[in-house]
Protein backbone atom coordinates (compact mmCIF):
# COMPACT_ATOMS: atom_id res chain seq x y z
CA UNK A 1 0.00 0.00 0.00
CA UNK A 2 1.21 3.50 -1.21
CA UNK A 3 -0.12 7.36 -0.06
CA UNK A 4 0.39 10.12 -2.41
CA UNK A 5 -0.26 13.34 -1.20
CA UNK A 6 -1.96 17.07 -2.77
CA UNK A 7 -2.72 20.19 -0.24
CA UNK A 8 -4.47 22.49 -1.42
CA UNK A 9 -5.90 26.00 0.90
CA UNK A 10 -5.78 23.57 4.00
CA UNK A 11 -7.14 20.45 2.77
CA UNK A 12 -4.97 17.13 2.22
CA UNK A 13 -5.89 14.78 -0.69
CA UNK A 14 -4.83 11.03 0.30
CA UNK A 15 -4.45 8.95 -2.24
CA UNK A 16 -4.22 5.24 -1.95
CA UNK A 17 -2.86 3.15 -3.79
CA UNK A 18 -2.52 -0.74 -3.31
CA UNK A 19 -3.95 -3.42 -0.61
CA UNK A 20 -5.69 -1.58 2.23
CA UNK A 21 -5.87 -4.64 5.30
CA UNK A 22 -4.71 -4.31 9.09
CA UNK A 23 -1.27 -4.67 8.51
CA UNK A 24 -1.10 -1.76 5.90
CA UNK A 25 -3.83 0.51 7.80
CA UNK A 26 -1.18 0.68 10.43
CA UNK A 27 1.30 2.20 7.85
CA UNK A 28 -0.86 4.42 6.19
CA UNK A 29 -3.26 6.03 9.23
CA UNK A 30 0.58 7.06 10.49
CA UNK A 31 1.51 8.79 7.01
CA UNK A 32 -1.72 10.80 6.50
CA UNK A 33 -1.74 11.91 10.33
CA UNK A 34 2.15 13.34 9.73
CA UNK A 35 1.10 15.48 7.05
CA UNK A 36 -1.97 16.98 8.68
CA UNK A 37 0.08 18.07 11.41
CA UNK A 38 3.21 18.94 9.43
CA UNK A 39 0.97 21.04 7.03
CA UNK A 40 -1.77 22.18 9.24
CA UNK A 41 -4.31 20.41 7.25
CA UNK A 42 -8.34 21.24 7.94
CA UNK A 43 -9.47 19.15 5.55
CA UNK A 44 -8.92 15.72 4.30
CA UNK A 45 -10.15 14.24 1.34
CA UNK A 46 -9.81 10.32 0.61
CA UNK A 47 -9.26 9.20 -3.05
CA UNK A 48 -10.01 4.91 -3.18
CA UNK A 49 -9.50 5.12 -7.10
CA UNK A 50 -6.71 2.95 -6.72
CA UNK A 51 -7.39 0.78 -3.89
CA UNK A 52 -6.85 -3.11 -5.16
CA UNK A 53 -8.46 -4.06 -1.86
CA UNK A 54 -10.11 -3.33 1.24
CA UNK A 55 -11.50 -4.69 4.30
CA UNK A 56 -13.08 -2.98 7.32
CA UNK A 57 -9.61 -2.15 8.29
CA UNK A 58 -10.68 0.56 5.60
CA UNK A 59 -13.48 2.06 7.60
CA UNK A 60 -11.39 2.35 11.28
CA UNK A 61 -8.74 4.36 8.73
CA UNK A 62 -11.36 6.95 7.47
CA UNK A 63 -13.65 6.74 11.48
CA UNK A 64 -10.38 7.55 12.94
CA UNK A 65 -8.97 10.49 10.39
CA UNK A 66 -12.85 11.68 10.85
CA UNK A 67 -11.85 12.15 14.91
CA UNK A 68 -9.01 13.38 14.09
CA UNK A 69 -10.18 16.17 11.95
CA UNK A 70 -13.18 16.97 14.32
CA UNK A 71 -11.20 18.18 16.62
CA UNK A 72 -9.48 20.26 14.38
CA UNK A 73 -13.26 21.50 13.24
CA UNK A 74 -12.21 20.29 9.56
CA UNK A 75 -14.04 17.95 7.30
CA UNK A 76 -13.32 14.52 6.26
CA UNK A 77 -14.79 13.25 2.49
CA UNK A 78 -14.10 10.15 0.57
CA UNK A 79 -14.11 9.69 -3.28
CA UNK A 80 -13.09 7.10 -5.79
CA UNK A 81 -15.07 3.89 -4.32
CA UNK A 82 -15.49 0.91 -6.51
CA UNK A 83 -19.22 -0.24 -6.22
CA UNK A 84 -17.43 -3.17 -3.79
CA UNK A 85 -15.59 -0.82 -1.69
CA UNK A 86 -18.94 1.30 -1.55
CA UNK A 87 -20.41 -1.76 -0.13
CA UNK A 88 -18.30 -1.74 2.96
CA UNK A 89 -18.08 1.66 3.40
CA UNK A 90 -21.86 2.18 3.27
CA UNK A 91 -22.67 -0.84 5.60
CA UNK A 92 -20.60 1.01 8.19
CA UNK A 93 -22.83 3.76 8.51
CA UNK A 94 -19.31 5.95 7.72
CA UNK A 95 -20.98 8.37 5.09
CA UNK A 96 -23.33 10.48 6.99
CA UNK A 97 -20.22 11.45 9.45
CA UNK A 98 -17.82 11.08 6.04
CA UNK A 99 -19.40 11.68 3.13
CA UNK A 100 -18.73 10.02 -0.36
CA UNK A 101 -18.10 11.97 -3.39
CA UNK A 102 -17.70 10.52 -7.21
CA UNK A 103 -14.08 11.83 -7.56
CA UNK A 104 -11.56 13.91 -5.69
CA UNK A 105 -12.60 17.29 -7.69
CA UNK A 106 -16.46 17.19 -6.86
CA UNK A 107 -15.31 16.48 -3.19
CA UNK A 108 -13.20 19.53 -3.70
CA UNK A 109 -15.12 21.81 -4.79
CA UNK A 110 -17.87 21.25 -2.16
CA UNK A 111 -15.65 21.12 0.24
CA UNK A 112 -13.95 24.99 -0.85
CA UNK A 113 -18.10 26.32 -1.00
CA UNK A 114 -18.23 25.53 2.46
CA UNK A 115 -15.25 27.42 3.54
CA UNK A 116 -16.06 30.08 1.41
CA UNK A 117 -19.24 30.02 3.09
CA UNK A 118 -17.98 29.97 6.48
CA UNK A 119 -15.75 33.29 5.43
CA UNK A 120 -18.70 35.02 3.92
CA UNK A 121 -21.17 34.26 7.06
CA UNK A 122 -18.13 35.28 9.65
CA UNK A 123 -17.63 38.59 7.30
CA UNK A 124 -21.06 39.75 7.52
CA UNK A 125 -21.11 39.05 11.23
CA UNK B 1 -7.16 -26.86 18.85
CA UNK B 2 -11.17 -26.95 17.62
CA UNK B 3 -12.27 -29.57 15.96
CA UNK B 4 -13.56 -28.97 12.63
CA UNK B 5 -16.90 -30.71 11.74
CA UNK B 6 -17.12 -31.22 8.32
CA UNK B 7 -16.70 -34.52 6.89
CA UNK B 8 -13.68 -34.48 4.58
CA UNK B 9 -14.99 -37.57 2.77
CA UNK B 10 -18.30 -35.56 1.84
CA UNK B 11 -15.52 -32.99 -0.34
CA UNK B 12 -13.75 -33.11 -3.06
CA UNK B 13 -11.05 -30.70 -2.78
CA UNK B 14 -9.76 -29.54 0.42
CA UNK B 15 -6.79 -27.40 1.72
CA UNK B 16 -4.97 -27.00 5.09
CA UNK B 17 -3.10 -23.81 6.22
CA UNK B 18 -1.34 -22.94 9.06
CA UNK B 19 1.18 -19.90 9.72
CA UNK B 20 2.49 -17.86 12.22
CA UNK B 21 0.57 -15.06 13.82
CA UNK B 22 1.79 -12.03 11.96
CA UNK B 23 0.39 -9.01 10.03
CA UNK B 24 2.41 -9.45 7.13
CA UNK B 25 1.18 -12.79 6.46
CA UNK B 26 -2.98 -11.54 5.90
CA UNK B 27 -2.34 -11.03 1.91
CA UNK B 28 -0.66 -14.23 1.92
CA UNK B 29 -3.90 -16.23 3.32
CA UNK B 30 -6.58 -14.11 1.34
CA UNK B 31 -4.03 -14.65 -2.18
CA UNK B 32 -4.22 -18.99 -0.79
CA UNK B 33 -7.73 -18.97 -0.14
CA UNK B 34 -8.41 -17.45 -3.59
CA UNK B 35 -6.13 -19.03 -5.20
CA UNK B 36 -7.68 -22.57 -3.97
CA UNK B 37 -11.29 -21.24 -5.10
CA UNK B 38 -9.99 -20.60 -8.18
CA UNK B 39 -10.24 -23.79 -9.63
CA UNK B 40 -13.94 -23.91 -9.67
CA UNK B 41 -13.97 -20.65 -11.47
CA UNK B 42 -16.03 -18.31 -9.55
CA UNK B 43 -16.90 -14.83 -10.93
CA UNK B 44 -14.17 -11.97 -9.80
CA UNK B 45 -16.80 -10.24 -7.70
CA UNK B 46 -16.99 -14.18 -5.67
CA UNK B 47 -13.81 -14.31 -5.17
CA UNK B 48 -13.50 -10.64 -3.83
CA UNK B 49 -16.00 -11.41 -1.58
CA UNK B 50 -14.30 -14.53 -0.23
CA UNK B 51 -10.59 -12.63 -0.17
CA UNK B 52 -12.26 -10.05 2.03
CA UNK B 53 -13.75 -12.13 4.65
CA UNK B 54 -10.98 -14.06 4.77
CA UNK B 55 -9.04 -11.30 5.65
CA UNK B 56 -11.26 -10.58 8.27
CA UNK B 57 -11.68 -13.55 9.92
CA UNK B 58 -7.58 -13.81 9.74
CA UNK B 59 -6.72 -10.28 10.76
CA UNK B 60 -9.12 -11.03 13.70
CA UNK B 61 -6.97 -13.68 14.74
CA UNK B 62 -3.97 -11.49 15.02
CA UNK B 63 -5.61 -8.46 16.78
CA UNK B 64 -7.92 -10.05 19.16
CA UNK B 65 -7.56 -13.80 19.80
CA UNK B 66 -3.55 -13.47 20.09
CA UNK B 67 -3.04 -9.65 20.99
CA UNK B 68 -0.45 -9.41 18.37
CA UNK B 69 1.62 -12.10 20.42
CA UNK B 70 3.61 -13.50 16.81
CA UNK B 71 4.22 -16.82 18.53
CA UNK B 72 0.23 -17.54 17.67
CA UNK B 73 -0.84 -20.28 15.14
CA UNK B 74 -3.34 -19.81 12.88
CA UNK B 75 -5.03 -22.16 10.83
CA UNK B 76 -6.90 -22.02 7.62
CA UNK B 77 -8.66 -24.99 5.77
CA UNK B 78 -10.58 -24.73 2.70
CA UNK B 79 -12.99 -27.32 1.29
CA UNK B 80 -14.97 -27.46 -1.97
CA UNK B 81 -17.75 -29.54 -3.52
CA UNK B 82 -18.90 -30.44 -7.01
CA UNK B 83 -22.47 -28.48 -6.23
CA UNK B 84 -19.86 -25.73 -5.77
CA UNK B 85 -20.11 -25.18 -2.56
CA UNK B 86 -17.04 -23.76 -0.21
CA UNK B 87 -16.19 -23.72 3.37
CA UNK B 88 -13.77 -22.06 5.24
CA UNK B 89 -12.41 -22.44 8.45
CA UNK B 90 -10.26 -19.97 10.02
CA UNK B 91 -9.07 -21.29 13.88
CA UNK B 92 -6.75 -19.88 16.65
CA UNK B 93 -5.99 -20.79 20.21
CA UNK B 94 -6.04 -17.56 21.23
CA UNK B 95 -8.29 -15.73 23.86
CA UNK B 96 -11.40 -16.79 23.08
CA UNK B 97 -14.27 -14.67 23.41
CA UNK B 98 -16.66 -14.53 25.64
CA UNK B 99 -20.03 -13.05 24.28
CA UNK B 100 -20.55 -14.23 20.74
CA UNK B 101 -23.63 -12.77 20.11
CA UNK B 102 -22.59 -9.42 21.07
CA UNK B 103 -19.22 -10.06 19.42
CA UNK B 104 -21.46 -10.31 16.12
CA UNK B 105 -23.23 -7.28 16.44
CA UNK B 106 -22.62 -4.19 13.43
CA UNK B 107 -19.94 -1.34 15.30
CA UNK B 108 -19.05 -4.13 18.46
CA UNK B 109 -15.33 -3.90 18.90
CA UNK B 110 -13.51 -4.20 21.87
CA UNK B 111 -10.42 -2.62 20.39
CA UNK B 112 -11.62 0.89 19.62
CA UNK B 113 -8.66 2.77 20.76
CA UNK B 114 -6.90 1.00 17.61
CA UNK B 115 -9.26 2.14 15.14
CA UNK B 116 -11.31 -1.43 14.95
CA UNK B 117 -15.15 -0.45 13.12
CA UNK B 118 -16.53 -3.48 15.03
CA UNK B 119 -17.40 -4.13 11.17
CA UNK B 120 -15.48 -7.36 10.92
CA UNK B 121 -18.12 -10.23 11.45
CA UNK B 122 -20.97 -8.36 9.53
CA UNK B 123 -18.58 -7.93 6.05
CA UNK B 124 -18.24 -11.88 6.64
CA UNK B 125 -22.04 -12.94 7.14
CA UNK B 126 -23.05 -9.86 4.62
CA UNK B 127 -20.09 -11.20 1.67
CA UNK B 128 -20.92 -15.31 2.50
CA UNK B 129 -24.03 -17.09 2.73
CA UNK B 130 -23.73 -18.89 6.14
CA UNK B 131 -21.41 -17.25 9.25
CA UNK B 132 -21.02 -19.65 12.37
CA UNK B 133 -18.71 -18.86 15.39
CA UNK B 134 -17.53 -21.29 18.19
CA UNK B 135 -15.22 -19.88 21.02
CA UNK B 136 -14.08 -21.92 24.03
CA UNK B 137 -13.03 -18.83 26.18
CA UNK B 138 -8.75 -19.25 26.86
CA UNK B 139 -8.63 -22.36 24.08
CA UNK B 140 -9.57 -20.31 21.41
CA UNK B 141 -12.30 -19.56 18.33
CA UNK B 142 -13.07 -21.03 14.82
CA UNK B 143 -14.98 -19.00 12.57
CA UNK B 144 -16.53 -21.08 9.97
CA UNK B 145 -18.45 -19.18 6.73
CA UNK B 146 -20.08 -21.17 3.73
CA UNK B 147 -20.76 -20.10 0.25
CA UNK B 148 -22.13 -21.49 -2.69
CA UNK B 149 -20.60 -20.22 -5.64
CA UNK B 150 -22.96 -19.40 -8.79
CA UNK B 151 -23.28 -22.14 -11.61
CA UNK B 152 -21.59 -21.28 -14.74
CA UNK B 153 -22.61 -22.18 -18.00
CA UNK B 154 -20.27 -23.59 -20.75
CA UNK B 155 -20.29 -21.70 -23.56
CA UNK C 1 5.85 -38.70 7.05
CA UNK C 2 9.07 -37.45 6.38
CA UNK C 3 9.96 -35.35 9.72
CA UNK C 4 11.43 -31.58 8.40
CA UNK C 5 14.80 -31.24 9.78
CA UNK C 6 13.96 -27.07 9.68
CA UNK C 7 14.38 -25.65 13.02
CA UNK C 8 11.53 -23.61 12.92
CA UNK C 9 12.67 -21.59 16.12
CA UNK C 10 15.58 -20.25 13.86
CA UNK C 11 12.77 -18.78 11.39
CA UNK C 12 10.96 -15.62 11.22
CA UNK C 13 8.34 -16.31 9.53
CA UNK C 14 6.72 -19.95 9.13
CA UNK C 15 3.95 -21.51 6.52
CA UNK C 16 2.70 -25.11 6.33
CA UNK C 17 0.30 -25.90 3.28
CA UNK C 18 -1.54 -29.17 2.66
CA UNK C 19 -3.79 -30.26 -0.11
CA UNK C 20 -5.47 -33.02 -2.10
CA UNK C 21 -3.19 -34.74 -5.16
CA UNK C 22 -4.98 -32.86 -7.66
CA UNK C 23 -2.96 -31.55 -10.55
CA UNK C 24 -5.84 -28.38 -10.27
CA UNK C 25 -4.23 -27.53 -7.03
CA UNK C 26 -0.52 -27.29 -8.80
CA UNK C 27 -1.59 -23.61 -9.70
CA UNK C 28 -2.41 -23.13 -6.29
CA UNK C 29 0.46 -24.18 -4.51
CA UNK C 30 2.67 -22.20 -6.06
CA UNK C 31 0.56 -19.14 -6.25
CA UNK C 32 0.75 -19.56 -2.27
CA UNK C 33 3.95 -20.27 -1.80
CA UNK C 34 4.93 -16.76 -4.01
CA UNK C 35 2.28 -14.86 -1.29
CA UNK C 36 4.52 -15.93 1.36
CA UNK C 37 7.85 -14.95 -0.05
CA UNK C 38 6.59 -11.81 -1.65
CA UNK C 39 6.20 -10.23 2.08
CA UNK C 40 9.96 -10.53 1.99
CA UNK C 41 9.68 -8.12 -1.66
CA UNK C 42 11.79 -10.40 -3.59
CA UNK C 43 12.77 -8.95 -7.29
CA UNK C 44 10.15 -10.86 -10.14
CA UNK C 45 12.98 -12.80 -11.47
CA UNK C 46 13.36 -14.44 -7.95
CA UNK C 47 9.50 -14.94 -7.35
CA UNK C 48 9.24 -16.58 -11.08
CA UNK C 49 11.79 -18.88 -10.01
CA UNK C 50 10.61 -20.09 -6.96
CA UNK C 51 7.31 -20.42 -8.25
CA UNK C 52 8.55 -22.46 -10.99
CA UNK C 53 10.56 -25.28 -8.49
CA UNK C 54 7.69 -25.37 -6.52
CA UNK C 55 5.56 -26.14 -9.60
CA UNK C 56 7.84 -29.07 -10.85
CA UNK C 57 8.35 -30.52 -6.79
CA UNK C 58 4.64 -30.65 -6.75
CA UNK C 59 3.58 -31.83 -9.81
CA UNK C 60 6.05 -34.80 -9.43
CA UNK C 61 4.52 -35.67 -5.79
CA UNK C 62 1.10 -35.75 -8.06
CA UNK C 63 2.51 -38.05 -11.26
CA UNK C 64 5.41 -40.01 -9.59
CA UNK C 65 4.73 -40.19 -5.65
CA UNK C 66 0.77 -40.84 -6.00
CA UNK C 67 0.66 -42.04 -9.45
CA UNK C 68 -2.06 -39.68 -10.04
CA UNK C 69 -3.98 -41.34 -7.13
CA UNK C 70 -6.55 -38.14 -5.94
CA UNK C 71 -6.50 -39.19 -2.51
CA UNK C 72 -2.51 -38.49 -1.64
CA UNK C 73 -1.82 -35.37 0.35
CA UNK C 74 0.81 -32.83 -0.49
CA UNK C 75 2.69 -31.05 2.36
CA UNK C 76 4.49 -27.89 1.00
CA UNK C 77 6.47 -26.38 4.12
CA UNK C 78 8.43 -22.38 3.67
CA UNK C 79 10.27 -20.92 6.18
CA UNK C 80 12.11 -17.51 5.78
CA UNK C 81 14.27 -15.60 7.97
CA UNK C 82 15.90 -11.92 8.31
CA UNK C 83 18.61 -13.06 6.36
CA UNK C 84 16.25 -13.70 3.47
CA UNK C 85 17.02 -17.43 3.79
CA UNK C 86 13.83 -18.89 1.87
CA UNK C 87 13.51 -22.56 2.86
CA UNK C 88 10.81 -24.81 1.13
CA UNK C 89 10.29 -27.99 1.25
CA UNK C 90 7.50 -30.87 -0.39
CA UNK C 91 6.95 -33.86 1.13
CA UNK C 92 4.73 -36.80 0.17
CA UNK C 93 3.91 -39.93 1.43
CA UNK C 94 4.15 -41.85 -2.18
CA UNK C 95 6.36 -44.61 -3.45
CA UNK C 96 9.70 -43.23 -2.73
CA UNK C 97 12.43 -42.68 -5.02
CA UNK C 98 14.77 -46.22 -5.48
CA UNK C 99 18.27 -44.29 -6.74
CA UNK C 100 18.13 -40.68 -6.06
CA UNK C 101 21.07 -39.81 -7.94
CA UNK C 102 19.55 -41.58 -11.38
CA UNK C 103 16.67 -39.41 -10.68
CA UNK C 104 18.29 -35.92 -10.45
CA UNK C 105 20.11 -36.72 -13.95
CA UNK C 106 18.89 -34.40 -16.51
CA UNK C 107 16.63 -36.26 -18.66
CA UNK C 108 16.24 -39.36 -16.81
CA UNK C 109 12.39 -39.74 -16.25
CA UNK C 110 9.81 -42.73 -15.39
CA UNK C 111 7.58 -41.52 -17.39
CA UNK C 112 8.84 -41.10 -21.25
CA UNK C 113 5.22 -41.95 -22.68
CA UNK C 114 3.49 -39.24 -20.45
CA UNK C 115 5.73 -36.83 -22.21
CA UNK C 116 7.90 -35.91 -18.72
CA UNK C 117 11.03 -34.56 -19.74
CA UNK C 118 13.20 -35.43 -17.11
CA UNK C 119 14.30 -32.26 -16.51
CA UNK C 120 12.08 -31.58 -12.88
CA UNK C 121 15.05 -31.44 -10.81
CA UNK C 122 17.12 -29.86 -13.21
CA UNK C 123 15.23 -26.78 -13.05
CA UNK C 124 14.86 -26.98 -9.44
CA UNK C 125 18.27 -26.79 -8.63
CA UNK C 126 19.26 -24.29 -11.46
CA UNK C 127 16.30 -22.15 -9.84
CA UNK C 128 17.27 -22.66 -6.38
CA UNK C 129 20.67 -22.40 -4.45
CA UNK C 130 20.44 -25.76 -3.04
CA UNK C 131 18.38 -28.70 -3.44
CA UNK C 132 18.07 -31.96 -1.23
CA UNK C 133 15.86 -34.82 -1.86
CA UNK C 134 15.21 -37.48 0.73
CA UNK C 135 13.26 -40.86 0.06
CA UNK C 136 12.15 -43.95 1.80
CA UNK C 137 10.91 -46.75 -0.55
CA UNK C 138 7.30 -47.02 -0.17
CA UNK C 139 6.86 -44.16 2.31
CA UNK C 140 7.40 -41.08 0.77
CA UNK C 141 9.72 -38.50 -0.19
CA UNK C 142 10.64 -35.07 0.80
CA UNK C 143 12.34 -32.46 -1.80
CA UNK C 144 13.95 -29.33 0.34
CA UNK C 145 14.68 -26.13 -1.88
CA UNK C 146 16.76 -23.40 -0.31
CA UNK C 147 17.52 -19.31 -1.91
CA UNK C 148 18.97 -16.99 -0.70
CA UNK C 149 17.29 -13.45 -1.78
CA UNK C 150 18.94 -10.71 -2.97
CA UNK C 151 19.30 -7.58 -0.26
CA UNK C 152 17.05 -4.48 -1.39
CA UNK C 153 18.74 -1.06 -0.83
CA UNK C 154 16.06 1.62 0.68
CA UNK C 155 15.53 4.37 -1.25
CA UNK D 1 -4.54 -21.97 -20.29
CA UNK D 2 -5.56 -21.39 -23.44
CA UNK D 3 -4.26 -22.09 -27.38
CA UNK D 4 -5.41 -20.42 -30.49
CA UNK D 5 -4.86 -21.48 -33.84
CA UNK D 6 -3.35 -20.30 -37.35
CA UNK D 7 -3.13 -22.63 -40.50
CA UNK D 8 -1.17 -21.16 -43.96
CA UNK D 9 0.15 -23.75 -46.13
CA UNK D 10 0.39 -27.01 -44.09
CA UNK D 11 1.69 -24.87 -41.23
CA UNK D 12 -0.37 -24.86 -37.94
CA UNK D 13 0.56 -22.29 -35.89
CA UNK D 14 -0.05 -22.54 -31.65
CA UNK D 15 -0.11 -19.62 -29.83
CA UNK D 16 -0.76 -20.40 -26.06
CA UNK D 17 -1.84 -18.38 -23.34
CA UNK D 18 -1.75 -18.03 -19.70
CA UNK D 19 -0.15 -20.65 -17.45
CA UNK D 20 1.65 -24.22 -18.92
CA UNK D 21 1.62 -26.71 -15.87
CA UNK D 22 1.61 -30.37 -15.82
CA UNK D 23 -2.25 -29.69 -15.26
CA UNK D 24 -2.70 -27.70 -18.32
CA UNK D 25 -0.32 -29.30 -20.61
CA UNK D 26 -2.89 -32.44 -20.93
CA UNK D 27 -4.95 -30.20 -22.47
CA UNK D 28 -3.14 -28.17 -24.37
CA UNK D 29 -1.52 -31.20 -26.16
CA UNK D 30 -4.46 -32.89 -27.14
CA UNK D 31 -6.09 -29.88 -28.56
CA UNK D 32 -2.98 -29.09 -30.66
CA UNK D 33 -2.69 -33.29 -31.83
CA UNK D 34 -6.32 -32.73 -32.99
CA UNK D 35 -5.80 -29.63 -34.97
CA UNK D 36 -2.82 -31.23 -36.41
CA UNK D 37 -5.11 -34.39 -37.57
CA UNK D 38 -8.27 -32.76 -38.82
CA UNK D 39 -6.29 -30.15 -40.88
CA UNK D 40 -3.15 -32.14 -42.48
CA UNK D 41 -1.26 -30.34 -40.79
CA UNK D 42 2.69 -31.35 -41.60
CA UNK D 43 4.50 -28.66 -39.51
CA UNK D 44 4.34 -26.79 -35.60
CA UNK D 45 4.87 -23.44 -35.22
CA UNK D 46 4.56 -22.79 -31.07
CA UNK D 47 3.89 -19.14 -30.41
CA UNK D 48 5.16 -18.90 -26.91
CA UNK D 49 4.40 -15.06 -26.32
CA UNK D 50 1.23 -14.85 -24.16
CA UNK D 51 2.69 -17.69 -21.77
CA UNK D 52 2.63 -16.15 -18.63
CA UNK D 53 4.00 -19.13 -16.84
CA UNK D 54 5.75 -22.06 -17.69
CA UNK D 55 7.75 -24.91 -15.84
CA UNK D 56 9.36 -28.23 -17.40
CA UNK D 57 5.89 -29.65 -18.92
CA UNK D 58 6.05 -27.17 -21.59
CA UNK D 59 9.30 -28.67 -22.65
CA UNK D 60 7.53 -32.56 -22.50
CA UNK D 61 4.89 -30.51 -24.64
CA UNK D 62 7.10 -29.68 -27.32
CA UNK D 63 8.86 -32.88 -27.06
CA UNK D 64 5.72 -35.10 -27.46
CA UNK D 65 4.77 -32.66 -30.93
CA UNK D 66 8.65 -33.05 -32.02
CA UNK D 67 8.10 -36.77 -32.05
CA UNK D 68 4.39 -36.50 -33.81
CA UNK D 69 5.34 -34.14 -36.31
CA UNK D 70 9.33 -36.41 -37.17
CA UNK D 71 6.87 -39.14 -37.91
CA UNK D 72 4.78 -36.82 -40.21
CA UNK D 73 7.85 -35.99 -41.95
CA UNK D 74 7.65 -32.55 -40.49
CA UNK D 75 9.20 -29.96 -38.91
CA UNK D 76 8.87 -28.27 -35.05
CA UNK D 77 9.51 -24.32 -34.49
CA UNK D 78 9.28 -22.25 -31.40
CA UNK D 79 9.00 -18.77 -30.98
CA UNK D 80 7.84 -15.66 -29.06
CA UNK D 81 9.65 -17.13 -25.74
CA UNK D 82 11.02 -14.85 -22.91
CA UNK D 83 14.39 -14.95 -21.57
CA UNK D 84 12.55 -17.17 -18.79
CA UNK D 85 10.95 -19.89 -20.81
CA UNK D 86 14.28 -19.66 -22.80
CA UNK D 87 16.04 -20.42 -19.78
CA UNK D 88 14.01 -23.95 -19.15
CA UNK D 89 13.70 -24.61 -23.09
CA UNK D 90 17.51 -24.06 -23.32
CA UNK D 91 18.30 -26.64 -20.50
CA UNK D 92 16.74 -29.45 -22.01
CA UNK D 93 19.00 -29.14 -25.40
CA UNK D 94 15.37 -29.00 -26.94
CA UNK D 95 16.27 -26.34 -29.57
CA UNK D 96 18.54 -28.90 -31.43
CA UNK D 97 15.63 -30.41 -32.73
CA UNK D 98 12.57 -28.19 -32.11
CA UNK D 99 14.71 -24.69 -33.24
CA UNK D 100 13.97 -21.58 -31.90
CA UNK D 101 12.82 -18.07 -33.41
CA UNK D 102 12.27 -14.82 -32.25
CA UNK D 103 8.74 -14.54 -33.67
CA UNK D 104 6.01 -16.36 -35.24
CA UNK D 105 6.98 -14.60 -38.95
CA UNK D 106 10.85 -15.53 -38.50
CA UNK D 107 9.68 -18.81 -38.02
CA UNK D 108 7.33 -19.11 -40.75
CA UNK D 109 9.93 -17.36 -43.50
CA UNK D 110 11.96 -20.32 -42.73
CA UNK D 111 9.69 -23.41 -42.56
CA UNK D 112 8.22 -21.74 -46.27
CA UNK D 113 11.66 -21.68 -47.18
CA UNK D 114 12.53 -24.69 -46.67
CA UNK D 115 9.50 -26.24 -48.48
CA UNK D 116 9.75 -24.68 -51.37
CA UNK D 117 13.24 -25.79 -51.29
CA UNK D 118 12.29 -29.20 -51.53
CA UNK D 119 9.35 -28.49 -54.00
CA UNK D 120 11.94 -27.27 -56.37
CA UNK D 121 14.71 -30.30 -55.26
CA UNK D 122 11.76 -32.49 -55.94
CA UNK D 123 11.04 -30.56 -59.15
CA UNK D 124 14.70 -30.72 -60.29
CA UNK D 125 15.23 -34.49 -60.00
N1 LIG E 1 -10.70 -14.69 16.85
C1 LIG E 1 -11.14 -13.92 17.88
N2 LIG E 1 -10.69 -14.14 19.13
C2 LIG E 1 -11.11 -13.38 20.17
N3 LIG E 1 -12.00 -12.37 20.03
C3 LIG E 1 -12.49 -12.10 18.81
C4 LIG E 1 -12.09 -12.85 17.68
N4 LIG E 1 -12.75 -12.37 16.59
C5 LIG E 1 -13.54 -11.37 17.04
N5 LIG E 1 -13.40 -11.20 18.38
C6 LIG E 1 -14.12 -10.22 19.21
O1 LIG E 1 -15.28 -9.79 18.50
C7 LIG E 1 -15.26 -8.38 18.34
C8 LIG E 1 -15.94 -7.95 17.06
O2 LIG E 1 -15.17 -8.43 15.95
P1 LIG E 1 -15.35 -7.75 14.53
O3 LIG E 1 -16.80 -7.68 14.18
O4 LIG E 1 -14.48 -8.49 13.56
O5 LIG E 1 -14.83 -6.26 14.70
P2 LIG E 1 -13.37 -5.65 15.00
O6 LIG E 1 -12.32 -6.62 14.54
O7 LIG E 1 -13.35 -4.40 14.20
O8 LIG E 1 -13.31 -5.41 16.47
C9 LIG E 1 -13.81 -7.98 18.46
O9 LIG E 1 -13.64 -6.65 18.83
C10 LIG E 1 -13.31 -8.97 19.50
O10 LIG E 1 -13.63 -8.54 20.80
N1 LIG F 1 8.04 -37.25 -5.42
C1 LIG F 1 8.50 -38.29 -6.16
N2 LIG F 1 8.13 -39.56 -5.85
C2 LIG F 1 8.58 -40.62 -6.56
N3 LIG F 1 9.40 -40.50 -7.63
C3 LIG F 1 9.81 -39.26 -8.00
C4 LIG F 1 9.37 -38.11 -7.29
N4 LIG F 1 9.95 -37.03 -7.88
C5 LIG F 1 10.69 -37.50 -8.90
N5 LIG F 1 10.62 -38.84 -8.98
C6 LIG F 1 11.35 -39.71 -9.95
O1 LIG F 1 12.43 -38.97 -10.49
C7 LIG F 1 12.33 -38.89 -11.91
C8 LIG F 1 12.88 -37.59 -12.42
O2 LIG F 1 12.09 -36.50 -11.99
P1 LIG F 1 12.13 -35.12 -12.75
O3 LIG F 1 13.56 -34.71 -12.94
O4 LIG F 1 11.26 -34.16 -12.04
O5 LIG F 1 11.54 -35.42 -14.20
P2 LIG F 1 10.08 -35.82 -14.70
O6 LIG F 1 9.06 -35.36 -13.70
O7 LIG F 1 9.93 -35.10 -15.99
O8 LIG F 1 10.09 -37.32 -14.87
C9 LIG F 1 10.85 -39.10 -12.20
O9 LIG F 1 10.64 -39.58 -13.50
C10 LIG F 1 10.47 -40.12 -11.12
O10 LIG F 1 10.84 -41.43 -11.50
Amino acid sequence: MHVSFEITDEILIASLDGELDHHTAAQIREEIDKKIDNFHCKHLIFNFKKVSFMDSSGIGVVMGRYNKMKELGGRVMVSGCSSYIDRILNMSGIYTIAPKYNNVNEALKVVKNKVNEKVNTEGVQ
Amino acid sequence: MLQSKVDDKSFDNKMKLKFLNKSQNEGFARISVAAFVATLDPTLEELTEIRTAVSEAVSNCIIHAYKEDEKGIIQVECWTDEDRNVIISVTDEGVGIENIEKAKEPLFTSKSDEERSGMGFTVMESFMDRLEVESVKGEGTRVTMIKKLDIVYEL
